[in-house]
């Protein structure tokens, strides 16, 4: 009768998406705050076209990170202690409660990063040699950034100053996944195959994944 | 209890007085001179933070397993002193840095992750001070403590994985040391003098925090008022005197 | 409904011995023993602040005990086999625990298909708190005591063998009162237990089997009911 | 306590007339007449979801109305000086209005500094609802029952002329049910109304002068009292 | 008896400050993020020291901006549905209470403006030239983030998502903001007085006080 980890999963990040398309926060909000950010920069900076082609990869990818993270630790994406209490209650394994809120945070970042792209390739036409790197180089970043906000938001929870604690311990780990993205988009710019920098988010998207499984027990605890 | 003890600190001493001596007999550098002497404070410091972070990664593992508070005790001393000597390292890097480089701060993958690796630390010590409860504090302390580690082997690795200025691993790498051998003699021994210095600091905090824990224990093991027994019931005739 | 109905009437589905508590470092409860058996309804009063929530929560497995043994539904805490038994039981707090953006039906849908329950349960369980009308209106725009109907309906759902209710009258009107009494005789039938806090004393004394009281921190039976 | 006192009883403070009230577009209160007059307290009952709790925030000219005319202490809602009278009237409503990170004494003297109180009529009030012991805790560390005291206590701090209650019996204890009956009392010494609502039939007979019942969006008198 | 505005305005700012205080959203958390922010982004783009000096100036104030308006629009900054009835009900002038939370966004924009400062310093090493016309420009540019911080956080009273949609309304209306500081500060670092620059902050900071203080009466109202 009991519906296995899958299905159960998939439901729990139904419910987070849902609530998104409630309250569009990233849609409506957090993305158009990223473009704004992205448009202010040459703004600022009175930087040259030239310049500016040269600065439009690196942008990018701060913007996605600094705004990613606001998108994994975006208001709806945290219960109440009493719908905490309940989901502890209902006998779902702790992992996949954790599981399922990084995948509804997955498909949000990429959503993020997809609608920040065309703005980016916009406002600093940059060189677009090797995009089809991206295609690898966009959901692997976005799966790191959702699991380590992921863990931000349960080590926060019920934290005065929950939104923007959560912010502060993920940024910083997730530098190592914004050098190796700028890095690779770099490499495919000029022609070559970003192996190795792939490989480096890979391997903190999966470092992140199994500390997220291995102490799910102990995040769900923190009540 | 003597928070300090008494034969670490006199161990710590011999060997401070040895590597100052040898800091200063080891020959000064072609290049940068006696500048150069600044390594047997800037290195040392620098690997004596990683030591610490890897004992808070050690700490929080041992508590996430046996949940025995000295564990958390250990995780949270020990993140103190990394933050400390991270610090310690990013200033005298900085300093180091404006003779040698021209700046103060640099654009260069080392200088940035030790940074961000301090302040990776500081969310550490700033997620403790937020949480009031001791099990909850020790339990998400310690889930950050391991994942915060993954900054160490990336400062470590930063110098090889992106081209740049910071010197790369000269000592910890594989492979014969590419350093003249009193200077890496006076280096090692720094390093064990900076090492048994935070040894014997980070005993101190241990057995201070430990005081601290008995305290609080013994605080709620005595007859401490229970959170209801402050509250009184209305005074409803007050209110209505005149009735 | 004064006498318990005899099934297995030895068991303990709640065992509390010299139980204290901490929330987050003030002391709560101390010393405090409680029994609470298979087809028994346990009322609890005491004043505001004397820790009835933070009993319940305990009791709930949510909230660890500083100092004492304790064991629900067989289990005792610490023993990570705790985990096992937490789905056969349901807490209703003070606050409801509903998704804001979520309507109703969703919300109970949610929690149907979690625990492998087909959508037809979640449905029933609206209609039997008198929701099925507004099954498609989101929670936030709710009143009070919808938002409490809709916890009760939480409630059916899951049919729990341990019923944890915190003053769950606060906010039903007159004709859905009933609704509470019902959802106890059911946890009673299925041979489960159920401890009720409120502050009405009169209800208490219809509606449980014996009522405690919390006082300074431990819990005093009332005069036998 | 069934009789009003003849303190000018032929005074409105409360005069509805033919309103309907659209909350968020959808329409919840229709054609309501009622008035409440110095020295009276009105009991309001109702179905769950009927509309009580937003009849009391457009008594409290809160929340406007669709059609219909009304006027609260003697302003017209309409009429830009309704907001002089605003001072005079307090609502407690479901959740407490606290600031749940200030403790409950800078809670009330935050109240008491903007209406140019002294300090010392906050404490008094804290001490009046029994929560003196209690006045440097966080409202985030109190129970629900000493958040409803301490909203309580803002009642008596700001001695309103028109005090609108929503079932705030729920979650005080047996100590301090009392204290609604002193706080109606004080009201009506100095001459003011009162509306609570509640769903405990007893209670609202016992402490009012007459109910009313809001049965489809209007408010239908229950056999006078 | 009733206390004149000032003093209730005084009361108001203070109550948040202490909020803020418990919270200490700004001091621990957003600040830092802030410095972060201002680390990543030369790492990001690779840029040389030399052109990290000119863009110096530049990036500090977007960071200023962007950050800056997360300050105005914290969590604390926000009353419940049943606080912000008990402050309409007080009797107190909408003016006023729009007043004090402006005044408390002021002071907090201002303490994050000065401890970003010496990191952007230390980090970009920028010409320090004509610097005492800062004591001038960051509080006039704090003081229109703040107020329109507080018209924005009014305005996304009781939406969902709030925390996210105020930034969105305010940042596009504080690009003057940012393109006349950026000036200014250029300016003075070409030893010119930045006058005109500084005038026209001083404008939006006019404007927007007007527009908080007239339309106060119809924000308190859309609850
Ligand atoms: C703010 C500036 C600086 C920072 C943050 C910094 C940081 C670090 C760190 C974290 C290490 C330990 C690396 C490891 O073994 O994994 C290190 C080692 C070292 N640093 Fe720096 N450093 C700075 C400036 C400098 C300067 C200016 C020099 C000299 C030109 C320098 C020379 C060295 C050397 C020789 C080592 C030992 C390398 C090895 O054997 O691995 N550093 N530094
Ligand atoms: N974080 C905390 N720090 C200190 N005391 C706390 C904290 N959280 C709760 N308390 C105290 O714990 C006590 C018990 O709270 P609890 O909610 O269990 O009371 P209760 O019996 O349910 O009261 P009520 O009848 O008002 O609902 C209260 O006195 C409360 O102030
Ligand atoms: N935004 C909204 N959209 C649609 N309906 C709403 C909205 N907000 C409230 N309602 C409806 O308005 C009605 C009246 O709500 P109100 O809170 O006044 O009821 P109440 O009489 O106080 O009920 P209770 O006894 O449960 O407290 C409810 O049916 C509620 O669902
Ligand atoms: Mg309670
Ligand atoms: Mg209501």
């Amino acid at each position: 009768m009991k519906p296995n980890a899958v299905r159960q999963c998939a439901e729990l990040a139904l419910k987070d998406l849902r609530l998104e398309l409630r309250a569009r926060e990233v849609g409506l909000v957090i993305a158009p705050f990223g473009a704004v950010a992205l448009l202010l920069i040459p703004m600022a900076v009175d930087a040259s076209t030239a310049l500016l082609r040269q600065l439009g990869p690196g942008m990018y990818w701060v913007v996605v990170l600094l705004f990613g993270v606001l998108v994994a630790v975006r208001d709806t994406a945290v219960e109440a202690p009493e719908q905490h209490a309940v989901l502890r209650l209902l006998g779902v394994e702790p992992a996949v409660l954790q599981m399922g809120r990084a995948l509804a945070n997955f498909v949000l970042v990429l959503l993020f990063e997809l609608l920040l792209l065309p703005v980016s390739i916009a406002l600093y036409d940059p060189d677009l040699t090797g995009w089809p790197w991206l295609l690898l180089a966009l959901p692997l970043t976005a799966g790191g950034l959702a699991l380590l906000g992921t863990i931000a938001n349960s080590l926060a929870r019920g934290l005065t100053g929950r939104s923007t604690i959560g912010p502060l311990m993920v940024v910083p780990i997730a530098v190592p996944l914004l050098l190796a993205a700028v890095q690779s988009t770099r490499a495919a710019g000029l022609g070559r195959a970003p192996w190795p920098w792939l490989l480096l988010i890979a391997v903190v998207d999966v470092a992140a994944l199994l500390l997220l499984v291995l102490t799910a027990h102990h995040q769900e605890e923190t009540a | 209890m003597k928070p300090f003890g008494r034969v670490l600190p006199a161990v710590a001493g011999g060997v401070l007085v040895v590597a100052l001596v040898a800091a200063f007999l080891a020959p000064a550098d072609r290049l940068q001179g006696d500048l150069q002497r600044l390594m047997y404070v800037h290195v040392p410091a620098a690997w004596v933070a990683y030591l610490s972070f890897a004992l808070t990664l050690v700490g929080s593992v041992l508590w996430l397993w046996r949940k025995e508070p000295r564990y958390d005790r250990l995780a949270a001393s020990s993140a103190e002193g990394g933050v400390f000597f991270t610090g310690l390292a990013l200033v005298l890097g900085s300093v180091w840095g404006k003779p040698v480089w021209g700046v103060w701060w640099t654009w260069d993958p080392r200088l940035v992750t030790t940074a961000v690796m301090f302040f990776v630390y500081l969310g550490y010590l700033a997620l403790r001070r937020a949480t009031a409860d001791p099990l909850a504090r020790a339990r998400r302390s310690a889930v950050f403590g391991i994942v915060a580690f993954v900054q160490v082997p990336v400062v470590h690795m930063s110098v090889v994985w992106w081209r740049t200025l910071h010197q790369p691993p000269t000592v910890l790498k594989p492979g014969e040391p590419s350093i003249e051998h009193t200077m890496l003699a006076a280096l090692l021994l720094s390093v064990l003098a900076f090492t048994s210095l935070f040894a014997v600091a980070l005993r101190a905090r241990m057995r201070i925090a430990a005081l601290e824990d008995a305290v609080e224990e013994r605080m709620r093991t005595a007859e401490r008022a229970l959170a209801g027994a402050a509250i009184a019931a209305p005074r409803t005739e007050g209110v209505r005197t005149d009735v | 409904m004064a006498s318990a109905p005899s099934a297995r009437p030895v068991d303990a589905v709640v065992e509390l011995s010299g139980v204290s508590v901490d929330v987050e470092g003030a002391p709560v409860l101390r010393d405090l023993d409680l029994t609470v058996r298979r087809g028994e309804t346990l009322g609890v009063r005491g004043a505001n602040g004397s820790g009835k929530s933070t009993l319940l929560s305990v009791v709930a497995t949510l909230r660890p005990v500083r100092t004492g043994t304790g064991s629900v539904l067989g289990k005792s805490f610490g023993d990570s086999a705790i985990h096992d038994v937490r789905p056969r039981i349901a807490l209703v707090g003070h606050a409801a625990a509903l998704y804001q953006n979520l309507t109703l039906r969703e919300n109970l849908r949610f929690l149907a298909h979690l625990t492998g329950r087909p959508d037809r349960a979640a449905d029933d369980a609206l209609d039997a708190v008198g929701l099925a009308g507004v099954a498609d209106r989101t929670a936030s725009r709710c009143s009070q005591g919808m938002l409490r109907r809709a916890d009760l309906a939480r409630v059916l759902l899951s049919e729990p063998e341990l019923l944890l209710l915190d003053e769950v009258h606060s906010g039903l009107d007159a004709a859905s009162v009933g609704l509470v009494a019902g959802l106890i005789d059911g946890v009673r039938r299925r041979g489960g237990a159920s401890m009720v806090v409120s502050h009405d004393q009169q209800r208490l004394t219809a509606e449980t089997d014996r009522v405690v009281e919390i006082v300074r921190g431990a819990a005093v039976p009332e005069r036998c009911a």
